[in-house]
């Protein structure tokens, strides 16, 4: 095969685990064994001369790329500042508020069906979602609103420009 | 009939008049009207025999033929007046031939090299799913939200919750703006939060907002003589 | 900095997204522009010219590693998936949002002929379209637009990278 080396070090590069030998050979098909490591071999020179952030190691019985090691605090600024997803939970919770608010914990936690304590501290710490004010009920419960940090995460003007479920579904 | 096979193969009804066109090898910009639209036609009735779900669109589009042939057909009792009346056919020209483009770009597209297809990116697994409450927030579509929402209430009983439009949506940010206005000033009056607004959805919002506030007991409006000042302040101080 | 180039190679390595150049540069601190930009040259030249499984490319708005074309059906045998093609209805429909944008539903069902509301959601589950806002006309209907994600998927640096069409514009 004449790009075997390509396909390689691609499919080790693509790989969310490092990439056993076998799995090559059951991917590539007709390479022999010793052809394989003979190119990994390679591979693994090519980089160690290039001289780069990246070389190509063997880990748990498998070929993984890894950026070096003299690159570890650049790398672990650029993950500390990596946007992180809401929740699933979170998504759920803010999407109760946001619909219904002005809102009581209770009437969120009769929608989404459990104990919603956790994930709303969460929302208020990330400054998505706020106390409003209380009511005058027995107990008199906070409820809760979203912010203004809220409409920037998600784009939005004002609430006004929150879809319907009509608009969506045409 | 051959074409029984090509019926599911269409995009919609000007897709399938751009095949009829092409198959005639017809002048687009001179569309004899007449022959199409027996065609097209012959295709929709092949379809309803099929039992195919006709879209409504196709039929819509069968009505403008029809109607776009009936007015080729009248008489011209003036010579000049052609010179000024529109060609009936130039409405669907311009849409079949925007249509055209806009499916010679869907191709372009479609013969790109494109990721997950083509070519591809390293997969990342979630190994280091740290919980610094630090890390900024991902924006996130709208849509995502919308979707979360819609599934837990289909789950859910509460059907009262789907009952939800864009008034009700302005009426929480009206809402919110009181409440904050109220935390800042304690008490307003009804002409505070009224007065200055010349925008007559604007007024009808805060209307409805200090109504809602007060029935979900939120808010509380009181005055010292009767006909005096309504003021309003938080049912509750925080 | 003695290591910039194989920081900034490790950084777009370890990157989920394609990483801009503003990001490096936070990250770096004390690099000039022009320095990164020159490095990322030749980076992009060394994988080229190394003629491997692996590309430097310039796409939605930042830097990202990709595998090359040739390829891809050894890769789509590793994750075992069928070539993710778009129908031809998504294909059109996302056409017209594309060069169109920012646009209404009610436009797109115009140019298409046909009720687009499966598509656009569809389309929207799979991150490449997005609402964009509302348009301010009476009833305020929703406004779409395309994604960063349609950027990265199409290979595309920005939208002014699409494909030209004359009788488009406008």
């Amino acid at each position: 095969m004449d790009n075997l080396k390509a396909v390689v070090e691609a499919l080790i590069f693509v790989s969310e685990i490092p990439l056993s030998l076998n799995k090559m050979m059951e991917i590539i098909g007709d390479a022999e064994k010793e052809e394989i490591t003979g190119i990994i071999s390679d591979l693994v020179r090519d980089y160690n001369e290039r001289d780069g952030g990246i070389f190509l190691i063997e880990v748990a019985g498998g070929y993984q790329f890894r950026t070096k090691e003299i690159c570890a605090p650049w790398i672990r600024q650029l993950k500390a500042t990596r946007p992180k997803a809401l929740s699933q939970a979170a998504l759920e919770t803010i999407a109760v508020i946001a619909y219904r608010q002005p809102v009581m914990k209770s009437e969120i936690e009769k929608v989404r069906g459990v104990d919603v304590s956790g994930i709303l501290k969460g929302l208020m710490e990330k400054n998505l979602v706020r106390i409003v004010g209380r009511k005058d009920v027995p107990g008199r419960p906070i409820i809760y609103g979203t912010t203004k940090k809220f409409l920037e995460v998600f784009g939005l003007k004002d609430l006004s420009d929150l879809p319907t479920f009509k608009e969506l579904e045409g | 009939m051959s074409y029984k096979f090509r019926l599911d193969i269409f995009e919609g009804p000007l897709d399938l008049l751009l095949y009829l066109i092409k198959k005639n090898e017809i002048d687009i910009y001179n569309i004899p009207i007449a022959i199409i639209t027996e065609q097209y036609l012959e295709y929709i009735e092949a379809m309803k025999s099929l039992n195919l779900n006709l879209a409504g669109e196709y039929l819509v589009l069968a009505a403008t033929l029809i109607h776009i042939k009936s007015r080729m057909l009248l008489p011209v009792h003036d010579e000049d007046e052609i010179e000024d009346e529109e060609d009936p056919r130039e409405e669907l020209v311009r849409q079949l031939l925007e249509y055209k483009t806009f499916k010679e770009a869907a191709l372009n597209l479609d013969k790109m090299t494109l990721l997950g297809r083509d070519i591809f990116n390293r997969e990342f697994s979630d190994e280091d799913e740290d919980e610094e409450a630090e890390r900024p927030v991902r924006e996130i579509g709208i849509f995502e939200l919308v979707e979360a929402f819609r599934k837990m209430v289909a789950q859910s009983a509460a059907t009262e919750l789907m009952e939800i439009d864009v008034e009700k949506i302005s009426l929480s940010e009206r809402i919110n703006e009181i409440i904050d206005e109220l935390n800042e000033k304690k008490t307003l009056t009804f002409t505070d939060l009224v007065g200055e607004l010349h925008n007559k959805m604007r007024l009808i919002y805060t209307f409805l907002a200090i109504l809602e506030l007060m029935k979900l007991r939120i808010i509380k409006a009181y005055q010292t003589v009767s006909y005096g000042t309504i003021r309003i302040r938080l049912a509750v101080e925080n």
